[in-house]
């Protein structure tokens, strides 16, 4: 008998249809993945299930978990429910703790709460849930409030609260997305773990094939709030019956189409890094000793040739965007110095900066973020021909800014729009357009697909290849994902704490990684055909 | 201090659509488009004569001929509540003038700069902020002797600081967007940018600290008026009207009632459109409707 | 529903200990408008401070009774040598100071001294120009020689800066103020009230009230509510304008008695167009004193035509001299060649009766083309730019000295007013005793000012007082600034 | 923590030197000659400059800054013009009216206001909170002064529960003096209370949205709960800047219902100072309330502090 059983679930909030006939179940000890893109409806789901949705949503059909209708269950009743039987883990583990309570509090609250145990009772148990979950006593006291932990340890307490009271059901909704790749790996082996010791069931939501390939028994493919296809995870992966299960997994492993690498010897560098160092100034112990400053970049030397690709990955934190920042002068190094096309950028005024920003661009991670909502594409695209020596005339302007969009793929028709009017994909081809208005030699992109869902982010990679191509563009390409890198550049630089710890070939540096930050990056990267293999593997 | 800054993302139709379903933004409209209208219209008409002192038909109650009675001059209160109008909103409005025009340009040029010049700025408004304004004000119109024109600038002067550290806060909120960084590797100097990027995204920040501060402008010349420090006779003002109210609250009640409320109901009608402007183009408040 | 019945049942207590309190009741809370600086009437100028301490606190040699009369008090009697030079006052004996000192010729010879002195801070000093030297003939005994006549020495001991203090005390008198009235000292709550208890050795007629409070309360908006709700039982001098709120009410008793006020709107005579004989009588001509008086004064207060109270035995009736008549404003305005009228401004300090009269007086000179703009002035500026710097065209104040027309004779008063003719006759008046010359004389002066219409004379400002109605015994009229409490008691 | 609040005091101090320069000169300009005031009409020009000699009025401007800025750090206001004690006494006698004025009306809103803060949030959008946040509006709109001449005369001059004015000072006994701050700081609370109740409102709904709330309520606590042991206190910051601003107003902006209700306290006293050109007096008190604007905000700084961990280990 299932655990949790959801038959024929529709939900609307206001006006919008959000689930549709919607079905799942989950068994006692089964780990059940539930997978779709962004506004598939899967966080709702959950949601659904815990009854903590909106004010304005309306939800219809049959939930039934442990025999109790959960649709037609009193506040009461869900109260008792949550924290005790069905436990839940969010996505963003920065803001999902109460910042004003120390995590003793809150790991103990629920245990309180649930048992009426003593408050010296509930800290104990909370004491050892948190040990169970990697925060031992010794080096995280009770005491400790959130701010003072990191990410990954944060989701460690807020898996500790979910965890606390032995839930029948636990709930992860994306719970390592917001997290690079190595701690992702360690939150992943974290939950496999406690739902094998005590025979948990999971219901794990997230976008990304290859982690609830590696996770799930069985698995459930929403989209637009229907299921497009649910089974066992190596059996539905590995035929790909359903198309959009297909489409799904071929764009998890897309591999843009490159001619042969240029060939990087010849000719002068286009960009050379030398001895980069930057310190900010770091937090003051106390009054009268000087706070020791934090190193971010530390001395990094880097050259790259005209229309090369170079990928620079790191974990979160690493420094990489400190450089990237760096590069573009938008920042200055307290060291080092950096030329482009042989001529010294650091310690230039904004007005000698400008032939240099005529060649060298930005695209940006967040598609929704880079743009002025308030002016229109035009503007918006054609805002680095400021640097231009000679002002273009309107009509000038409107045919580069035409050109450009057409060259991602836009239609000229598009300059007369507001950004808030494209999807997220169309607005990183806008993004394309704008860095590539000037003809630029070098773009320098800040992990410009994470935040896309893979259909997307396979397009927006192909674009990328093909411009390079096309333009001859190089490319600095940041990102803290591994298959980004293999598919779109030829270089990469492996960076750890500031500094560059390898360098070399794409394939070779994840192949055969010499360095431990690579080696740890390359094992913790979650790869799809991998996981298949692996899960077809267990089963005979 | 931190400020999260949404930016909604909608056509002008949209958000016009939007504002007439909202009923504190129409009520509030309203209100605020009414009184206009009465100030406005005071200029070609009123009732009477409000220079006019007519001392045989001093303290009459409200009647058909005096709808809101007449004052210890015999004077028509709707008429000098219609004429009092022009100078509350000439105060106010121009007090708020003051404020922005000098406020803005003040706070978004410490959030462009930042440094030294930042702190410099914010502790000079730290000064401004800790002299009691009202007293200050007084001060003020001590010095330069009462008048509109002085309670004008008393008022404008404290809505210099309220102006820069909304602007700032806003601006600052605005900075570390990426649509900055990339306007900036765009080759933008920061004053292009504070004027390109920044003030327009922070504009309907100050729309609502400006019906804010008008609102309080109002509160705030009826309060010196009040004292004997604002507009001066025969020009009529709302607050002076209750000055000479309330020696005759016992024999005239209405002298004070009438001109209370006219106060009351234009402050709220402003607060009304300033918190129906924030709920429409605040897109967490819409979340929820 | 239960809220209403906890308030009505406090109402009723609060009305039940109210009425009990009523019962041979001898203390009493009097208002007064302004708080003084100190409470020393030899070092200030301060009406507020010889409203609290004259007659009550502080005696002199003479007094001013409540119709002006000048009566004897610490003196018992006296005499005058034949050349009227020599004054001997016969004091009282027992007499002692708060403080339990015994009062003698010595501390009348040391306060007149000390009034009198180089260094002296009295703030009218001209009261004791005329003293040659004080003796003391015996302890009870004193004789002061004038170094002229003076017809009014007499009365000018009896003024608030002439009282006697003693030697032990006098330095400390503005805050712990000792005399020998019948009620002493007992605690001042700066900015709030000042307490005065009844003085166990009184030498003469014992008093009825045991405790009096004066009670500083500046606002007329908050005079009539402290007067309906009770907490203040009387204001002597009570802004007339607020009149008709209380004026029908059977609680309370409206007094209207005369002052030596004369309001006036007082004019820069130097300042062009007022230099003009013309622009002033059209100005005199444009005022309707009804409608001022209606206005500002609540209908209360006599109309005057030159500068003299008519309860003054030398008043002259001359407020026909310019009835209101706007044509013949407005021809004088054209003989002067201000047909077209002209600009000025008017600064009014603050008392009501300046600043709703201004309003109205500009409403009537607007009429004849005169448009005035209100600049309404704190006392301080007022004294600073108006009377001491003469930055002004035209302001309005009321004139409260006694018999004080003689300061149009001043050098550099601040009317800019010069004419040798009325100089000539305030000098005779000087050296005049004969009464009908006197009178005469004064009635020249008067018409002098008139014709001249060296100001607007507007009206004599009343002494409104507003009492309850059971209580007795306070002046109805304010002869020198006072609230003398010897005579002042509770009907049953 | 201890270099933070170093380096805020050391502002405060600087803050406080800049302010004294501005009062003085400000007054410097003020026109009106105090010595003339004090003598009245009929002294003559000597008289009025042996006295101005006598209040040291003619010594040179840094001297007298000098003089009168030293006096401070020593608690030594210098003597009133008019009352001719020491101010310190003056002060400490209004202060006697003014603090518990202060202090009781901003009791009152703040009892007044966070229960209707927390009410109006936590029934978002019902009849309740329209309800609540209607009078609250109107509450903000309605000026103190008007409130109070209405106040007056309903429950004094109608009801006569209350006095109309004054203050019978404490020596009366407590209660007759607190029945005479009743009115006042009903007056001077019922709009400051309307602003603070919106500003809880606005600040539980900010908070009622963050991602901790969904997780408190994942833990299987009742609304109810979560509103009062997550949301009112992450709510606070916001409600304790408002507090902070409102004492201080309270203790300085009671002028006009100082003036309503003829309380001697201390927003009359500078009023009437201002009047009378008692210089000194307008100097001192200005000074100490700037003083006590900026240590208010000082404290509310820190309490932020005590509310908030993680604003105890910035710098």
């Amino acid at each position: 008998m299932s655990l949790l059983e959801i038959e024929n679930l529709s939900l609307t909030i206001g006006d919008t249809q959000i689930l549709k006939g919607m079905e799942l179940s989950v068994a006692p000890g089964e780990v059940m993945g539930l997978v779709g893109e962004s506004g598939s409806g899967k966080s709702m789901t959950a949601l659904t299930v815990m009854r903590l949705l909106p004010y304005a949503a309306r939800a219809s059909g049959r939930v039934s978990f442990d025999g109790i209708d959960i649709l037609a269950a009193t506040e009461d009743q869900m109260c008792a429910l949550r924290g005790d039987d069905v436990g839940m883990v969010f996505q963003e583990p920065m803001t999902a703790l109460n910042p004003v309570k120390t995590i003793g509090e809150q790991v103990a609250e629920g245990i309180r709460w649930h048992t009426k145990a003593t408050r010296a009772g509930a800290e104990e148990r909370a004491r050892r849930m948190l040990d169970r979950v990697g925060l031992p006593q010794a080096k995280f006291p009770l005491s400790r409030y959130p701010h003072e932990l990191s990410g990954g340890q944060r989701q460690r307490v807020v898996i500790a609260i979910a965890c606390a009271l032995k839930p029948k059901l636990l709930i992860a909704d994306e719970p390592t997305t917001a997290l690079d790749v190595v701690l992702q790996a360690q939150i992943l082996d974290l939950l496999r773990d406690l739902v094998a010791e005590s025979r948990m069931g999971l219901l794990l939501i997230s976008h990304d094939l290859a982690v609830v390939t590696e996770m799930a028994d069985r698995i459930t493919i929403l989209r637009r709030g229907e299921v497009m296809e649910a089974g066992d995870t190596a059996r539905t992966l590995s035929e790909q019956l359903h198309p959009y299960t297909r489409q799904l997994a071929q764009a998890s492993t897309h591999v843009p189409a490159r001619a042969r690498p240029h060939d990087t010897s010849q000719g002068k560098p286009l960009l050379q890094v030398e001895g980069v160092t930057r310190d900010y100034p770091g937090r003051r112990t106390s009054l009268f000793k000087r706070a020791v400053p934090i190193r971010a970049v530390d001395d990094v030397s880097l050259s790259m040739q005209p229309g090369q690709s170079v990928a620079l990955v790191g974990r979160s934190g690493c420094g990489k965007s400190t450089l990237a920042r760096m590069i573009l002068a938008l920042d200055k190094p307290s060291s080092g110095a950096i030329r482009f096309r042989g001529e010294t950028t650091t310690g230039k005024s904004e007005a000698e900066l400008k032939p240099a920003r005529r060649d060298m661009q930005v695209v940006f991670q967040d598609p929704y973020g880079s743009f002025d909502p308030r002016q229109k594409v035009e503007k918006l695209v054609a805002e680095p021909l400021h640097v231009l020596d000679k002002k273009p005339t309107r009509a000038e302007r409107r045919e580069m800014v035409a050109h450009a969009l057409h060259e991602v793929g836009l239609d000229q028709r598009d300059m007369d729009k507001y950004p808030h009017e494209f999807s997220g994909g169309q607005r990183q081809r806008l993004s394309i357009a704008r860095a590539i208005i000037t003809r630029p030699k070098l773009v320098v992109a800040d992990e410009p697909v994470s935040a896309l869902d893979v259909s997307i982010r396979a397009q927006i990679l192909d674009l990328f290849a093909e411009l390079n191509q096309k333009l001859g563009i190089a490319y600095l390409f940041i990102t803290h994902d591994l298959t980004v890198a293999r598919a779109i550049t030829d270089q990469v630089l492996v960076m750890h704490d500031g500094k560059i710890v390898e360098r070399g070939k794409t394939n070779e540096v994840l192949d055969h990684p010499q360095s431990e930050a690579a080696k740890a990056l390359v094992a913790a990267a979650p790869d799809l055909h991998r996981a298949i293999a692996r899960r077809m593997q267990e089963q005979g | 201090m931190t400020l999260h800054i949404d930016i909604p993302e909608e056509t002008m139709s949209g958000i016009l659509a939007k504002a007439f379903r909202n009923t504190a933004f129409v009520t509030g409209f309203v209100i605020t488009v009414l009184i206009l209208a009465m100030a406005l219209v005071s200029y070609v008409w009123t009732p009477y004569d409000v220079t006019k002192l007519v001392i045989a038909d001093k303290t009459q109650g409200p009647s058909l001929a005096h709808w809101f009675g007449t004052d210890h001059f015999g004077r028509d209160i709707l008429s000098m509540i219609m004429v009092g109008a022009r100078n509350s909103i000439a105060v106010a409005l121009v007090a708020v003038g003051i404020g922005m025009g000098v406020g803005v340009p003040l706070g978004a040029f410490a959030a462009a700069r930042g440094g030294l010049i930042d702190e410099a700025l914010m502790r000079v408004n730290d000064l401004v902020f800790a002299f009691p304004a009202l007293l200050s004000a007084i001060m003020i119109t001590a010095i330069f002797g009462p008048g509109a024109v002085n309670a004008i600038i008393a008022i404008g002067i404290f809505n210099i600081p309220v102006f820069a550290r909304v602007a700032r806060a806003g601006a600052l909120a605005i900075w570390p967007r990426e649509f900055i960084l990339a306007a900036r590797a765009a080759g933008k100097s920061r004053t292009q940018i504070s004027i390109e990027h920044v003030l327009p995204n922070i504009a309907t920040l100050l729309l609502v600290q400006g019906t804010i501060q008008f609102a309080l402008g109002i509160l705030a010349e009826a309060g010196l008026s009040y004292l004997g420090l604002g507009a001066q006779p025969p020009m009529p003002s709302w607050g002076r009207m209750l000055f000479d109210a309330q020696t005759r609250m016992v024999v005239a009640p209405w002298m004070a009632i009438f001109p209370g409320m006219a106060i009351v109901i234009t402050v709220l009608g402003l607060n009304l459109l300033g918190d129906g402007i924030a709920d429409i183009l605040d897109p967490k408040s819409r979340r929820q409707r | 529903m239960k809220m209403w019945k906890t308030l009505l049942a406090a109402a009723v207590l609060a009305v039940a200990t109210a009425t009990s309190a009523f019962a041979a009741r001898t203390d009493l809370v009097i208002g007064i408008p302004l708080e003084p600086p100190h409470l020393d009437p030899t070092a200030g100028a301060a009406a507020a401070i010889r409203e609290v301490t004259y007659a009550n606190v502080f005696e002199g040699l003479t007094r001013i009774g409540p119709n002006g009369e000048v009566l004897p008090d610490l003196a018992e009697s006296w005499t005058i040598s034949d050349d009227g030079k020599v004054y001997t006052f016969k004091l009282h004996t027992g007499v002692k100071f708060h403080d339990g000192a015994d009062f003698s010729a010595d501390d009348v010879k040391f306060s007149l001294d000390r009034a009198r002195a180089e260094n002296s801070v009295n703030a009218q000093k001209q009261l004791f120009a005329a003293i040659d030297k004080v003796d003391v003939v015996d302890p009870a005994t004193v004789k002061v020689t004038l170094t002229h006549p003076q017809g009014s020495f007499l009365y000018n001991m009896g003024w608030g800066d002439a009282v006697i203090v003693s030697p032990k005390s006098a330095d400390t008198n503005k805050e712990k103020p000792v005399g020998t009235g019948p009620f002493k000292f007992e605690s001042w709550a700066k900015g709030s009230s000042i307490t005065l208890l009844k003085s166990a050795h009184y030498w003469g007629a014992p008093v009825f009230l045991e405790k009096v409070e004066f009670r500083i309360v500046p606002d007329a908006a908050a005079a009539v509510p402290a007067l309906l709700s009770g907490d203040i039982q009387a204001f002597p001098f009570f802004d007339p304008d607020s009149v008709s709120q209380v004026k029908d009410d059977p609680r309370f008793k409206v007094v209207v008695g005369a002052t030596e006020g004369e309001t006036i709107l007082s004019i820069n005579n130097k300042q062009p167009p007022f230099d003009k004989l013309q622009v002033r009588q059209a100005i005199s001509y444009a005022l309707d004193r009804k409608a001022i008086i209606d206005g500002a004064s609540a209908g209360l207060g006599l109309p005057i035509g030159s500068h003299m109270s008519p309860a003054n035995k030398y008043y002259v009736d001359l407020t026909g001299r310019y009835p209101h008549d706007v044509a013949k404003a407005k021809e004088l305005l054209k003989e002067a060649g201000l047909e077209n009228g002209f600009k000025a401004t008017l600064k009014l300090p603050p008392p009501s009766y300046a600043r709703l009269g201004g309003e109205i007086i500009a409403s009537q000179l607007r009429d004849v083309d005169i448009n005035l703009e209100i600049i309404p002035v704190e006392w301080a500026q007022w004294l600073d730019q108006v009377f001491t710097k003469k930055d002004y065209d035209l302001t309005i104040v009321s004139h409260t000295e006694p018999n004080d027309i003689d300061i149009y004779s001043r050098k550099d008063y601040y009317f800019n007013y010069a004419n040798p003719a009325f100089n000539k006759v305030i000098a005779d008046l000087e050296l005049t005793s004969d009464e009908a010359k006197r009178k005469d004389l004064y009635a020249q002066a008067q018409k002098i000012l008139a014709d001249d219409a060296v100001v607007g004379f507007l009206y004599e400002l009343p002494k409104v007082g507003v009492w309850d109605a059971k209580l007795q015994g306070l002046w109805e009229s304010a002869p020198v600034p006072a609230n003398d409490l010897t005579k002042v008691k509770w009907s049953e | 923590m201890t270099a933070y609040l170093l380096k805020r005091l050391a502002i405060s101090l600087a803050t406080l030197v800049l302010a004294s320069i501005v009062v003085f000169a400000v007054l410097e300009i003020l026109p009106g000659d105090p010595a003339r005031l004090m003598l009245g009409m009929n002294a003559s020009a000597d008289q009025v400059e042996l006295l101005r000699n006598q209040m040291g009025l003619n010594a040179p401007l840094l001297l007298r800054y000098l003089h009168w800025a030293g006096g401070l750090l020593s608690l030594d206001f210098g003597r009133s013009y008019t009352y001719s004690v020491p101010v310190i006494d003056l002060v400490r006698e209004r202060l006697a009216v003014s603090l518990p004025l202060a202090l009781i009306a901003l009791a009152l809103s703040t009892v007044i206001a966070i229960p209707v803060g927390l009410f109006s949030a936590s029934r978002r959008g019902r009849a309740g909170d329209t309800i609540s946040m209607g009078a609250a509006q109107l509450g903000v709109a309605v000026p103190n002064f008007w409130f109070a001449l209405m106040l007056i005369y309903v429950f004094a001059v109608w009801l006569r529960l209350v006095p109309a004015g004054g203050f019978p000072g404490w020596s009366a006994g407590i209660w007759p003096a607190l029945k005479s701050l009743l009115l006042p700081a009903v007056a001077l609370a019922l709009p400051q209370a309307a602003i603070l109740a919106r500003v809880t409102r606005s600040a539980l709904i900010e908070v009622l949205n963050e991602d901790y709330i969904r997780t408190a309520r994942a833990k299987g606590l009742p609304y109810r709960a979560v509103l009062w042991r997550h949301a009112l206190r992450n709510a606070m910051i916001p409600v304790l800047t408002i507090l902070g601003l409102q004492f201080a107003f309270l203790l300085a902006g009671t002028i006009i219902i100082e003036n309503v209700f003829y309380l001697p306290g201390l927003g009359r006293l500078v009023f009437q100072a201002i009047t009378q050109r008692d210089l000194i007096v307008v100097e001192s008190v200005v000074m100490l309330l700037v003083a006590a604007v900026i240590a208010v905000n000082l404290v509310v700084d820190l309490s932020y502090a005590v509310v908030d961990p993680r604003l105890r280990s910035r710098q």
